[in-house]
């Protein structure tokens, strides 16, 4: 096993964690961030495959971009609100 | 609840079920019969440095200016649910500005990442990016001035002409192949000296015109979302 | 990179496809189900780069500019097709994020279960098959209607925002 | 030429927003015209021969090939007739809309992409066309800008893009046993390397992601829910034509690389289970759209029931089945614009608008198969090449088949009997549905008055379609060298 390995093994306990996260967190809003954190995780991965056109675009679109509309999103459905939000997430998973 | 647990199987199962099948391939021994051909001819036949460049836009062109379709279709659906035509967002709640700071920021900012989203992308054939990560980063040039002057938006119909002019940009240096008895997308004026800035015929072009292309739609995919609503 | 590095990449993308699968499954919060896809995109993307690595190669690039400079390379194909699938996804995500923005607008909820029960009743509506369905409303011009928000819809989202 | 068929409407598609108002009306029709033209011609010249464009000059296994055969170049003179004849106008109501380009440009890109799929040599250009038509297939969906058909349309993105995720992890499967993405480079792989449970999972993954646009059992949750929501001629274009296209890019994986019984069975089994669901849950439903999108779920099901069949009878069968839908189906969804939902309105609609009422009886007769209608010849075809299989699996089908007609006669007769019936209903008037469904009703008596004629030809695609040494051949002599085999699959 050598250093790289390790590495790899907490990005992918990490990665796991954030998308775990993301899908049961309450608040939407950090949902978000964590899925935005799990694209970014994923674009370490490309560099280590020797991909690192994939890297830059996986960082500029599904963490950066992405992030933003999802965040511009949330703030039109009215989720940075933290009392609209307890409301509609009472049966949410 | 049967529902839920049910459903949470199903979904270890699958995995499972695909971990199972992917550990019987060669994990980092691919057959990769056709990527090796490419390999070995790539740089003679199309001239770019960057090979994943030629396989994006040379090998597999038609593939790109499908995505391009894709972000098109995307971006006028997302026209079409929203509605009406775009509208600048109103002033801000705080009255505007968005502070000093953020404004001379901006200023500062949006020169330079426009002088690095044409980097990105004109340098795309030689080194790691290209039209998509560089167009990223215009859209982001685009969108940022908004957030400290949400009066001053770029035009809808400024960002419409450039993501059409591109897109037809892209589909008749395709096109042009034809009138020199080559099949569509072929790549023209010669593989060049690999390594070099002006190499792989036409490759920077057609990237330059993905850049424009995807900058254009994905601030106008932004500015749309930005819009506030009446339920914000 | 081992044997093991391989393997534990393998299940890193095999479980955000399945954490995202799952949470498309069970999730009900329609901005939690677009996280989902997000997920298990990533997933099946790093799962597309994976199956063009070769142990021991260098990324796609020359570099010094020489064609006789022949050294092992990873598969560009695969990630050709990865770029291709991430701007895909982007685009759909936004346009699913539209939909749910106006669906939230109209129906001011953002559970999966509640807009279904109103889509179905409105269904039924449009369609004149409900027995409350009056008679001067004819059954067709009902499905189509004007452009415009309604009176009616404007209403609807107040209570929530 | 080839390219074209797909060039031509995505070049007018981006410059559409750009147009004077003017040239914006007669643009995407004059280019549809266009593309029929080339149908009609590439059709034509693959009776003699299949013509193999690579685009961008590079040999197959490197670059993209589209193949022209027989199916293609009927299937791209189709999309552009139908397009044409489904093109989106103003509202029902008579009020110019707003988002019309929008619409079009949506139209447009959607009718390219369905050339691409029709025409495709390459696995993973066939996935992104087939998504670019399901995104442009969602735009329209949402076009009709209820917030019911909003939800609906979030579902049918949601499923879409499970859909595609899963076929893209069924390509990833096959690349990377493989090597090759080539649909004629795998044809050769295949035996050695993708006929194994491995590979049978990659087809399946692939039948289900693209299975949701066909409307394939298990994954066609979303098609009452979309077809009830959205514009008639947007449901049409959905059942009609976006399906068949997605089955012929599965049959086409089917044929080429996937020749082998367990494929074939799977087919059967998930059609004849597309089959009962939608025919039992168009006997129930009381909504005419939706008595639409299960009838076409159950029609989608025949088609995959007789595409699993074999060799070259089955093919044609599959052909006669998809086109009689592709035919039958938008002229009902265009009534439906006419008519409205509510079944038990139509009372008596046949005394206000004779014409309408006299159309559907001819389509629900078609559909159940009554003899010198094309529905009849697609079911005949269907039913033989059932009877020409072993008994079990087979025979089942074909009884399924004679079953649900039966049902299927039942829920059209009784709406012919409300149609005539003496009871008054509310009816809406809508000039242009009429005259489009009836261009559908002359297409249909046409294609039954031709039916010999047509059979030679149909016979001869059907063969061009199952032959895979010929596509293979074809595909590779299309190159300037003979494709470099840098080592083999370990």
């Amino acid at each position: 096993m050598t250093a790289l390995d390790l590495v790899i093994l907490a990005l992918v306990a990490l990665l796991i964690t954030g998308a775990l996260a993301a899908m049961l967190l309450r608040n939407l809003l950090g949902a978000a961030v964590a899925t935005a954190l799990v694209s970014l995780g994923v674009s370490v991965f490309f560099v280590i495959l020797r991909a690192p056109d994939v890297a830059l675009t996986e960082a500029a679109v599904g963490a950066g971009l992405s992030g933003l509309l999802l965040a511009l999103a949330a703030r039109r459905l009215g989720l940075w609100r933290i009392e609209v939000q307890q409301s509609e997430e009472e049966r949410q998973c | 609840m049967l529902t839920r647990y049910g459903s949470l199987l199903f979904a270890t199962g699958f995995a499972f079920l695909l971990f199972s099948l992917f550990i019987a391939l060669p994990m980092g021994e691919p057959p990769t019969l056709a990527g090796q051909a490419i390999l070995n001819e790539a740089a003679n036949s199309v001239g770019a440095a960057n090979i994943v460049t030629s396989v994006v836009l040379a090998y597999r062109g038609i593939d790109t200016l499908g995505e391009l379709s894709i972000l098109f279709a995307a971006a006028t659906a997302v026209g079409l649910v929203l509605g009406g035509q775009a509208r600048a967002p109103r002033p801000s709640k705080e009255d505007g500005a968005g502070g000093f700071i953020l404004q001379t920021g901006v200023d500062l900012l949006f020169p330079l990442l426009l002088v690095v989203g044409f980097y990105i992308i004109l340098h795309g054939h030689l080194t790691p990016g290209g039209g998509f990560q560089g167009g990223v980063v215009l859209a982001a040039a685009l969108v940022l001035p908004v957030l400290a002057r949400p009066e001053e938006s770029p035009s809808p119909a400024a960002l419409a002409w450039v993501e059409g002019l591109a897109g037809a940009a892209f589909i008749a240096t395709g096109l042009a192949a034809l009138a020199y008895d080559h099949a569509f997308l072929t790549p023209l004026l010669g593989a060049g000296q690999l390594g070099d800035l002006f190499s792989a015929g036409t490759l920077p072009l057609l990237y330059l015109a993905v850049g424009l292309k995807v900058g254009a739609e994905l601030a106008k995919l932004l500015l749309r979302l930005a819009e506030e609503g009446p339920a914000a | 990179m081992s044997e093991f590095g391989l393997v534990a990449l393998l299940v890193g993308a095999l479980g955000l496809i399945a954490i995202g699968i799952a949470g498309l499954v069970l999730a009900r919060n329609l901005f939690r189900l677009v996280l989902a896809l997000a997920v298990a995109e990533a997933g099946a993307n790093l799962l597309l780069v994976l199956a063009g690595f070769r142990q021991g190669a260098s990324a796609p690039i020359i570099e010094g500019g020489s064609t006789l400079h022949q050294v092992a390379m990873v598969d560009p194909i695969p990630q050709a097709m990865v770029l291709t699938a991430i701007v895909i996804g982007v685009g759909v995500q936004a346009l699913a994020l539209a939909l749910a923005v106006r669906a939230r607008e109209a129906y001011g909820s953002l559970d999966m279960d509640q807009l279904r029960a109103r889509m179905e009743a409105d269904i039924i509506a449009a369609a004149g098959t409900a027995p409350t369905t009056s008679q001067e409303a004819p059954s067709g011009a009902r499905p189509l209607p004007p452009p415009l928000p309604s009176p009616a819809r404007i209403a609807a989202e107040e209570p929530s925002s | 030429m080839i390219a074209l068929t797909v060039a031509l409407p995505l070049l007018a598609a981006f410059l559409l927003p750009l147009l004077p108002a003017l040239a914006r009306q007669f643009l995407g029709p004059l280019v549809l015209l266009a593309v029929a033209a080339f149908g009609l011609c590439l059709a034509g010249n693959a009776l003699d021969a299949p013509s193999v464009v690579a685009i961008g000059d590079f040999r197959p296994p490197l670059g993209i090939v589209f193949y022209a055969d027989g199916v293609a170049g009927l299937f791209v003179f189709a999309i552009a007739v139908v397009t044409l004849l489904l093109w989106p106008c103003a509202t029902p109501n008579g009020q110019p809309d707003p988002q019309i380009t929008r619409k079009h440009s949506l139209t447009l890109l959607m009718a390219a992409a369905s050339c691409a799929l029709a025409l495709s040599g390459d696995l993973f250009n066939i996935y992104v066309f087939y998504e670019l038509a399901a995104v442009a297939g969602y735009g329209l969906a949402a076009g009709s800008r209820t917030p019911a058909a909003q939800v609906a349309t979030f579902r049918f993105t949601l499923l879409g893009s499970l859909g595609s995720l899963l076929a893209l992890i069924g390509i990833t499967l096959i690349y990377f046993r493989a090597g090759s993405l080539n649909l004629a480079h795998l044809a050769e792989l295949a035996p050695s390397t993708l006929h194994d449970p491995l590979g049978l999972a990659g087809f399946l993954l692939i039948l289900l992601g693209f299975g949701v646009k066909s409307e394939l059992f298990l994954v066609n949750s979303w098609a009452p829910e979309v077809y009830a929501t959205a514009e008639s001629r947007v449901s049409a274009l959905l059942a009609g034509l976006i399906s068949k296209l997605a089955l012929l890019a599965v049959v086409r994986l089917l044929v080429l690389v996937f020749p082998v019984p367990e494929a074939s069975q799977l087919l059967l089994v998930l059609g004849m289970l597309g089959i009962l669901t939608g025919e039992l849950a168009a006997y129930r439903a009381r909504d005419f759209r939706r008595l639409l999108a299960w009838s076409s779920i159950g029609q989608l099901g025949a088609a995959f029931v007789a595409f699993a069949i074999p060799g070259p009878a089955g093919l044609m069968a599959g052909i006669a089945v998809a086109l009689h839908h592709l035919m039958v189906k938008p002229a009902l969804f265009l009534l439906a614009e006419r008519w409205g939902g509510n079944l038990a309105q139509l009372a008596g609609a046949a005394r206000n608008s004779p014409i309408a009422a006299a159309l559907f009886v001819l389509f629900a007769l078609s559909l159940i198969g009554v003899p010198p209608l094309p529905g009849f010849w697609a079911k005949y075809l269907l039913l033989s090449g059932l009877a020409g299989e072993p008994a079990g699996l087979w025979w089942l089908a074909g009884l399924v088949v004679l079953t649900t007609t039966v049902v299927e006669a039942v829920y059209l007769f009784r709406i012919i009997g409300t149609l005539y019936g003496h009871q008054q209903g509310s009816v809406m008037q809508s000039r242009t549905a009429t005259t489009g469904s009836g261009i559908f009703a002359l297409l249909l008596v046409g294609t039954a008055l031709s039916a010999p004629l047509l059979a030679a030809p149909l016979q001869k695609m059907a063969t061009q379609l199952a032959d895979t040494d010929g596509y293979v051949a074809q595909v590779i002599s299309a190159t300037i060298t003979a494709p470099q085999r840098s080592g083999t699959a370990p």
